[in-house]
């Protein structure tokens, strides 16, 4: 692999930028793989990633029906944090956390991870009571994790009403200082190359049609561009698709695809250096290095696939933003857009076998799959390369919705992110 | 947003309604002879169509009363609404299918 | 199960719930839910002559009777005792002097009455009405809100995403709908006159609202 | 200061009218009906922006939504500054300030332009991604730099001074663009009785007509625009909206409208107006007559100011009387490129050539050009600009048939002025909106609107038709069909006679080739705004980034403020070349709201400050104000949350109110709990399906507590719910909870239940509820009433219709304090009236009136849950320690009972609800706190359960806390640990959650 650096740039631009290497091959699929992973997102490509760096199967194909990194991947607003408040989950998104600290190194690729810090603001008793639970939680799981009272929170974010007469005034907040934002396309493209250098193949504009299964186990998959490829393991990780190739497979997911929206502003000059999020009026809100104010809006109601969501949703996020950022008023709205989430009842993911043998689901992720991305690849690789899953995965398991024993992160998760 | 025309207050926007999730998923008459499996499978799973899916809302802000709906969840078309307790008839489609996909 | 439709009034009102006078006498007095603006003296200050006009009719008695619809005793006893016929038509209203009936939803309709004769007509409702009901008082969770003027479809346009065209909403139609954050019961009185009925908790807010979306047109208040 | 590119006469501007305003602190003069921009161009300002990446001095290139440099900050005030305002949008006004927003020291000689000329070449596409790597532990430094370089203008520091609105609109045709084709529709829609709105982001109707100097029935066409908008505004039913953008086209015809009220008359909005409005509309059918943008061609040095588009130079002179330079180039692979040579020659400067990229082509304007004498030369191109700050010059070849190679000698000529044309781009953006896929058009050579489900017709340039007698005829024809469509009859109406003028076929040219490799030419721009070139997207091909999407997000192409909209197609057609597809090959473009970016207080409205959210206020609100009362918010209620008194921490404001309802009586306004009237002759049989305990019972008079549960077993409400007759009962809900509990009595008699006779309604706001509570509350009531209050006559959990303070009320004797307690109920119309009476009567008494927070020290003294709380929808009533409020009698299988039966659910060393005492009486738990067995084990410690509720109790004189431990039922006296953020660490004993008079003998005094 071609490595990258400010030297290795000035070494280009002497020959004008003419000898780069391709980021990644652009294979013709082989007949039959070790492992096929469906879904050349994030997740799909951090999980061929690590099968190859860590489990050493590098007969690996991920089928991508588009181009890579082209969903939630490329839409979703970048927030990394691990401050969950069940020790399951906590320890999902810390194990995710520890492998985000250092990506940028282990890919040979700047995915930008900036540790800004992410704020939870707390605007009723209540909130504060769920955000202290989850700090002292946060603590004795070894996640750093605090409360700051309104009047510290004032200097450490200008730009946020922190006033007595805002409507829902700001009582304090909780804050993961190593928590933070990334270059999402960075994180896809990097994991795609470090992958492919890996020798995985990296398969665009391949739609899976169907699975191939005989007796309650899966051989392959067959496409629409290259018929069927046969694989003795196949782990889906397709996010608001899950739900559509599960019914390929014959059973259904605890799992709902709904739209969920998110728009910038235009760029402007340095305002918010943080990530700033209110359960209570709905909204969160972090600043782009290129200026753009990139801002999250809620989830609809009903089940969509269509990459869109209502304008209601839009109008309400906005109206949270300048209700904690007043002085966003003028400021204007460029763009906005929509991804398909697929969210499970207790907004926790599944990483799970399922009734076909050899055939697994990383999905489910809701609207926080992003900040899994490095170790949703990492567990999901394990579970395809053992056939069973990581202790960490365990409790993230389909048959945690039979038992009852759900990881409820709505109390903490509240609205998206 | 959607523009979704009540039975009985006609065509109103999106906002005064609510989606109450997939239609004809009926409460099993004695819980207790359910597995955990079979118990949960009415509780959490989904058929989550991408395609025509038969939902229930309910006009929250108008009449209060509930219906079903065919939507398309691609293009978000609405194709039929029709009363609680009964099926679709969309004009011609064929709604056996569609109702086992939503039974399945 | 339907047998309390067969059953007569006297039967369902050996059954009957509980019903009570909730007015004390005239020597106390009742504060509707905007009785803290004081639109009174506003009335006596403010300008005369504007875009908007508001007025408060408080106090009223508000029942909200639900019933069956294809229940013929029941509809002949809500004519019996109001002396006008439930409007079954959905979006519709009817009135008889100061009674008047809005459809609320296919089984449930809201009543207003002069204060003072809420009672009496509960009472009426609860000898003369058979079968499966209910009728509850709600005149302490709701007031009325006339607003008028030249401006006030303009004005309403920016709380309400209903169509207020003539075409689509003439006199006497009634919806029940969002206005701005909160909610209402609209029924248009005239070209340019409509009542809303309005929830206590949510009054306050909804003058804050009427009285900034009008700052355009100007606000009459009328006492 | 002289405007000196200003005609004498010509124009629709008002020479009359002169105006003052500001860029970079100098001022300037413009006149009534300039843009900022054709002001400054008036002025000869040429340098209004320095470039993103490379600093490069940047000029104004188009006239209007597409303009991707002349990018401002505007506002005199700073409470009044707008970033990013594009100076071709903004009508000038007197006293407008304006500046530019990079480069240092000023914008004309900046610094980061030597760093720019240096650096460029270490800047190709994705070069961060590839770099500031090392060491690891710079990369804060790293980034803290290139965030500083961040953004265009900047937000004010000061708080919005204007207001804004959102109006909402119904219609049978919404028409977009008010161009030939646009007024079209409007005419026969208005004529055939429809309700119409046309909308139109510029300040006048018109569209292309007002630029050029095109004739309609032999007059000006603005006679017949101008006569067409007076007939518009006659009809009722026909709302026109000049100044007004169609920003977002949404499903089911929902489309949003911004209307600029005020931006052009001054910085903040006249007193009592908006300054911008939404309108939301709901339209039967859409007609997009939102025409067609220019394409640049794609050169060396093309971003030297005075590069502009041929139409946005005829734009200046026609409608402006501007003409932007003395020595005009024209660079064009199509016929409409020669008007601005035309124009710019009746305006009486210099045209020094018409470089036609085509070989002899023949039409109308060509041959107009050609009589004129203007110098022609075929079949070449400009292939470089010279030139830093002003063109200067440009580099004229030769090009190949295919336009694909230069060929012969290259001719020097001078000029300032450089405009080209590569043909015209449908305004396809708001058919993206709706998901909508656009389809390739060789012909039109551009992107047409593709399939779509909406009830959307388009007419004219959106088309790819640009001659205005065929955009007049779409326009009509949209007009006739949407008519139709809505069941109105044809209209009739004659078009104005417009001249055909004939054109020779396009060339499909979007790259000018150079004499280098485009890798090694001066910088050819794609995409002015991100600093994208050619050669820039040949790299990411290179690199492998082949799908469309994938080269636009790798070069940041099309992520500008202007999306694109001069750009997108030029890098399509680069990065076409470079893989060797077809422009639809490499994928189509999309446009996502917005069409131009809007004020995020446009889109919010009124719906800002004290209207974000309604407050919800009980009948004795003013009242609670009054006694200076601080509030807690619950849902959007605001209740009384403590009342201090002068001096008074809030600690001993709290121990004052416990006290006062210990020891004589304390009073609280409950009116916020939701109340739910039920009747029916099955209301008792749903009650028991529910509730998880039993109501076969009740008795008429009797008051039950009930929990109710999700069907996963989970409580998520409980309340108090009383008999009223055998068909009627009222059920408490929690505060928070009405709402929901309400939807879910419905959703279960609506969908699962419905042959149960009962019916509900919200009765919340109609009760006002007085709770008076504490050993003095009945002889405070007996004041009140002629009632036999005493204990053998009105018994504990006895609910009673008697008269309090002459005012009707429904008395409930139930207690969430543990003292003896009445719940007072009046109609809210005469809550104030009885709540004054009782504080009057209850002040020798000592009455204290107490908000929620005493309120839950007081419940929590006894152990009683606060549902939200003490629950988090991951417990069922057996781990709140509450099985007794759980019948397994009941013949049907109740909301939960199946769910709380699951494996997880029964399974030993469940978290459950215990009390917590501290070893040190006077230490508080804090909320939240984690317990563990052993502090001084390895992280991360077990974590056994969560502190829920935590108090000083003053009527213990020690702590009290209710929390969750693992299998805690079962663990009474044992110790567990809670250690705190500040590393000391909490000893607590595990006991009964009641901790204050556990035979519950006060309340049944």
């Amino acid at each position: 692999m071609q490595k990258y650096s400010g030297f290795g740039l000035f070494k280009h631009s002497l020959t004008h930028h003419e000898n780069w290497q391709r980021v990644w091959r652009n294979p013709t699929p082989k007949k039959k793989y070790d492992v096929i992973i469906i879904g050349g997102g994030g997740h799909g490509l951090a999980t061929a990633y690590y099968l190859a760096k860590e489990h050493g199967i590098t007969n690996v194909a991920v089928l991508e029906k588009g181009h890579l990194g082209g969903g939630n991947a490329c839409r979703n607003t970048t927030i990394v944090r691990s401050n969950y408040l069940w020790d399951e989950s906590a320890a999902l998104y810390e194990h995710s956390m520890q492998l985000w600290e250092g990506l940028a190194q282990e890919l040979n690729y700047n995915v930008m991870f900036s540790q800004r810090g992410v704020y939870h603001t707390c605007h009723t008793l209540q909130d504060m009571r769920s955000n202290e639970r989850l700090v002292a939680a946060n603590r004795l799981q070894g996640i750093d994790n605090e409360m700051v009272d309104a009047e510290q929170l004032q200097k450490e974010i200008p730009s946020l009403d922190c006033s007595k007469n805002a409507r829902y005034p700001i009582m304090g907040a909780s804050v993961q200082r190593r928590a933070g934002n990334a270059r999402h396309d960075a994180v896809a493209w990097g994991y795609a190359r470090a992958a492919d250098a890996l020798g995985v193949d990296l398969i665009q504009s391949c739609e899976v049609i169907d699975m191939e299964i005989s007796d309650g186990k899966i051989t392959g998959v067959k496409t629409k561009q290259y018929g069927v490829l046969k694989a003795d393991r196949v782990g889906c990780v397709v996010a608001g698709n899950s739900g559509v190739l599960a019914k390929m497979a014959g059973f259904e997911l605890p799992v709902e695809s709904h739209p969920l929206q998110a728009l910038v502003s235009e760029p402007i000059k340095p305002f918010l250096d943080t990530v700033v999020m209110s359960n209570h009026v709905h909204g969160y809100m972090s600043q782009s290095d290129k200026g753009d104010l990139v801002i999250g809006a809620g989830i609809d109601g009903w089940v969509g696939y269509g990459q869109r969501g209502s304008y209601g949703i839009i109008e309400h996020t906005i109206q949270a933003i300048v209700e904690m950022f007043p002085c966003t008023s003028r400021v204007r709205m460029n763009r906005q857009w929509g991804g398909i989430v697929d969210a499970c009842p207790d907004a926790s993911p599944i990483i799970s076998e399922t009734p076909i043998k050899n055939l697994f689901f990383n999905c489910g992720w809701g609207t926080g799959g992003f900040k899994g991305t490095p170790g949703s690849g990492n567990l999901f690789a394990h579970t395809l390369a053992d056939g069973k899953p990581h202790p960490i995965a365990e409790p993230f398991s389909i048959q945690r919705f039979h038992t009852g024993a759900l990881i409820d992160e709505h109390g903490a998760a509240g609205v998206a992110h | 947003m959607l523009r979704i025309n009540c039975p009985f207050c006609g065509i109103r926007d999106e906002e005064e309604f609510d989606c109450g999730g997939e239609a004809h998923v009926t409460r099993p008459e004695n819980p207790a002879n359910l597995s955990d499996d079979e118990w949960s499978h009415y509780l959490f799973n989904k058929v989550n169509t991408k395609g025509i899916l038969l939902e229930r809302w309910r006009h929250t802000y108008g009449c209060r009363q509930w219906f079903n709906m065919a939507r398309h969840t691609v293009s978000h078309e609405i194709i039929e609404i029709y009363p609680m307790g009964s099926f679709p008839s969309f004009n011609g489609m064929n709604v056996e299918n569609v109702v086992k996909e939503v039974e399945a | 199960m339907s047998d309390l439709n067969n059953m007569t009034a006297a039967e369902s009102a050996a059954t009957k719930a509980a019903v009570m006078n909730q007015v004390p006498g005239p020597e106390i007095e009742g504060q509707s839910p905007l009785h803290h603006a004081d639109l009174a003296s506003l009335a006596k200050q403010g300008p005369k002559t504007s875009g908007v006009h508001l007025r408060e009719l408080k106090l009223l008695g508000h029942l909200t009777l639900r019933c069956n619809p294809a229940n013929a005793d029941q509809l002949a006893a809500v004519e019996r005792v109001l002396g006008v016929a439930l409007p079954l038509q959905p979006l519709t209203s009817s009135e008889n002097g100061n009674y008047s009936i809005r459809w609320m939803s296919p089984d449930e309709w809201l009543i207003l009455v002069p204060g003072l004769e809420t009672f009496d007509i509960e009472t009426k409702f609860r000898d003369e009405m058979p079968g499966h009901y209910s009728l509850v008082n709600s005149s302490g969770g709701s007031t009325v809100l006339e607003l008028s003027g030249e401006n006030v479809v303009e004005l309403l346009k920016k709380a309400t995403p209903i169509d207020l065209h003539a075409k689509s909403f003439p006199v006497g139609k009634v919806v029940s709908t969002l206005l701005a954050k909160s909610t209402a019961t609209i029924r248009r009185t005239g070209d340019q006159r409509f009542e809303l009925v309005i929830r206590r908790s949510f009054s306050d807010y909804i003058w804050l609202w009427i009285q900034d979306a009008s700052l355009e047109f100007g606000l009459v208040v009328e006492a | 200061m002289t405007q000196q590119n200003r005609l004498t006469s010509g124009g629709r501007i008002d020479r009359s009218t002169p105006l003052t305003f500001t860029y970079n602190g100098k001022q300037y003069k413009g006149f009534k009906g300039d843009t900022l921009a054709s002001a400054m161009l008036a002025n000869g300002i040429d340098v209004v922006a320095r470039s993103f990446k490379y600093s490069r001095p940047r000029g104004i290139v188009a006239c209007g939504a597409e303009e991707p440099n002349a990018v401002l900050q505007l506002g005199a005030t700073e409470a009044t500054q707008v970033p990013n305002v594009r100076a071709t949008q903004q009508e000038l006004f007197d006293g407008l300030v304006s500046a530019s927003t990079n480069g240092w020291p000023s914008v004309d000689t900046d610094v980061m332009g030597m760093i720019g000329k240096m650096g460029g070449n270490m800047m190709p596409p994705g070069f961060y991604y590839k770099t500031f790597m090392f060491p690891e532990s710079l990369w804060d430094t790293y980034e803290s730099m290139i965030r500083k370089a961040a953004g265009i203008g900047r937000a004010p520091k000061e708080k919005d001074p204007d207001t804004y609105d959102a109006i909402n609109q119904h219609c049978d045709v919404m028409i977009v663009g008010a161009g030939p084709a646009g007024l079209a529709a409007a005419l026969t829609a208005a004529r055939g009785g429809a309700r119409v709105i046309i909308a139109d982001e510029q300040n006048e109707f018109g569209g292309s007509l007002l630029n050029s100097t095109e004739q309609l029935d032999g007059k000006p066409a603005t006679e017949w625009v101008r006569a067409v908008v007076e007939e518009l505004s006659t009809y009722d039913d026909v709302l026109l909206l000049p100044r007004s953008t169609v920003n977002g086209y949404h499903d089911h015809n929902f489309l949003t409208i911004h209307e600029r009220r005020t931006d052009h008359l001054a910085d903040i909005a006249p007193v009592n107006t908006v300054r911008q409005r939404m309108h939301r509309v709901r339209a039967k059918w859409v007609v997009l007559a939102t025409g067609a943008h220019e394409r640049p061609l794609v050169y060396a040095n093309n971003d030297v100011p005075g590069c502009m588009i041929t139409g946005a130079v005829s734009a200046y002179i026609n409608r402006y009387g501007v003409v932007p330079g003395n020595e005009l180039v024209v660079m064009t692979t199509n016929d409409y490129g020669y008007q601005a040579a035309l124009d710019w020659a009746d305006a009486g400067r210099k045209v020094v050539a018409i470089v036609d990229t085509r070989e002899a082509a023949v039409g109308d304007r060509t041959e107009a050009a050609r009589q004129r004498g203007l110098n022609i030369i075929s079949g070449s191109a400009v292939i470089e600009v010279q030139g830093t700050k002003r063109v200067t010059g440009v580099s004229v070849a030769g090009l190949s048939a295919s336009g694909a190679k230069v060929i012969g000698s290259v001719t020097k000529l001078k000029a300032d002025t450089v405009a080209t044309s590569g043909g015209w781009s449908p305004v396809i953006h708001l058919s993206c909106h709706t998901g909508s896929r656009p389809v390739w058009s060789d012909s039109v050579v551009g992107f047409l609107p593709g399939p779509t489900v909406q009830k959307q017709l388009t007419a004219g340039g959106i088309n790819g038709q640009y001659e205005t007698a065929v955009a007049l005829q779409e326009g009509l024809d949209a007009g006739q069909k949407a008519l139709a469509e809505v069941g109105l009859a044809v209209a009739d109406v004659v078009l104005p006679e417009a001249k055909t003028l004939k054109v020779a076929a396009p060339m499909s040219l979007f790259h000018i080739p150079h004499l280098k490799p485009t890798s090694q030419a001066p910088k050819q721009f794609v995409d002015y705004q991100t600093d994208v070139t050619a050669a820039g997207i040949e790299i990411a091909c290179r690199e492998g980034f082949e799908a469309i999407e994938h080269v636009k997000r790798y070069t940041a192409m099309g992520f500008g403020t202007d999306q694109g909209k001069l750009g997108n197609i030029n890098g399509m057609a680069v990065a076409a070349k470079a893989l060797n597809k077809t422009i639809p090959e490499t994928g189509t473009t999309v446009f996502r709201p917005n069409y131009t970016p809007i004020a995020f207080g446009a889109i919010i409205g009124r719906n800002a400050g004290a209207l974000f959210e309604p407050e919800r206020y009980t009948a004795m609100h003013k009242w609670h104000v009054e006694q200076g009362a601080m509030f807690e918010d619950v849902g959007q209620w605001k209740r009384p949350w403590y009342y201090p008194q002068k001096g008074e921490s809030m600690q001993q404001s709290l121990n004052r109110e416990c006290m006062a309802v210990r020891n004589a009586v304390g009073i609280l306004d409950a009116s916020t709990l939701g109340k739910i009237d039920v009747q029916g002759k099955d209301a008792r049989e749903f009650l028991g399906r529910v509730y998880s305990n039993a109501w076969a019972k009740l008795a008429i008079g009797k008051c039950r507590y009930g929990l109710m549960c999700g069907e996963d077993g989970m409580v998520f409400d409980d309340g108090v719910t009383a008999c009223l007759g055998e068909n009627h009962f009222v059920m408490t809900t929690t505060t928070g909870g009405a709402a929901h509990v309400y939807e879910w009595l419905e959703i279960y008699h609506q969908t699962e239940w419905p042959e149960l006779e009962v019916y509900f309604n919200t009765v919340t706001d109609h009760w006002s509820t007085a709770t008076i509570t504490g050993p003095n509350s009945r002889k405070l009531l007996e004041e009140l009433t002629d009632f036999d209050v005493s204990n053998d006559n009105f018994r504990y959990m006895d609910w009673k219709q008697i008269t309090v303070a002459g005012v009707p009320a429904r008395v409930f004797r139930i207690s969430f304090t543990g003292e003896l307690s009445f719940e007072i109920n009046v109609q809210a119309n005469y809550g104030m009236a009885v709540w004054e009476k009782l504080i009057e009567a209850g002040a020798k008494y000592g009455l204290t009136p107490y908000g929620t927070e005493t309120m839950h020290v007081l419940r929590a003294e006894k152990g009683f849950i606060i549902a939200g709380q003490d629950t988090d929808g991951s417990v069922h009533p057996y781990d709140l320690g509450m099985g007794w409020c759980v019948s397994n009698q009941k013949p049907f299988s109740y909301i939960g009972k199946r769910g709380m039966n699951r494996s997880d659910c029964t399974r030993a060393n469940r978290k459950q609800l215990v009390g917590l005492k501290t070893k040190d009486p006077k230490q508080v738990i804090p909320e939240g706190s984690a317990a563990v067995l052993d502090p001084n084990g390895p992280k991360p410690l077990e974590i056994q359960g969560h502190i829920s509720s935590s108090y000083w109790s003053e009527t213990l004189g020690h702590s009290i806390a209710m929390g969750f431990i693992k299998g805690g039922l079962d663990k009474m006296g044992e110790t567990v640990y809670y250690p705190l953020g500040d590393g000391t660490v909490i000893e607590a004993e595990i006991c009964s959650p009641i901790f204050f008079d556990p035979k519950g003998e006060r309340q049944n005094v």
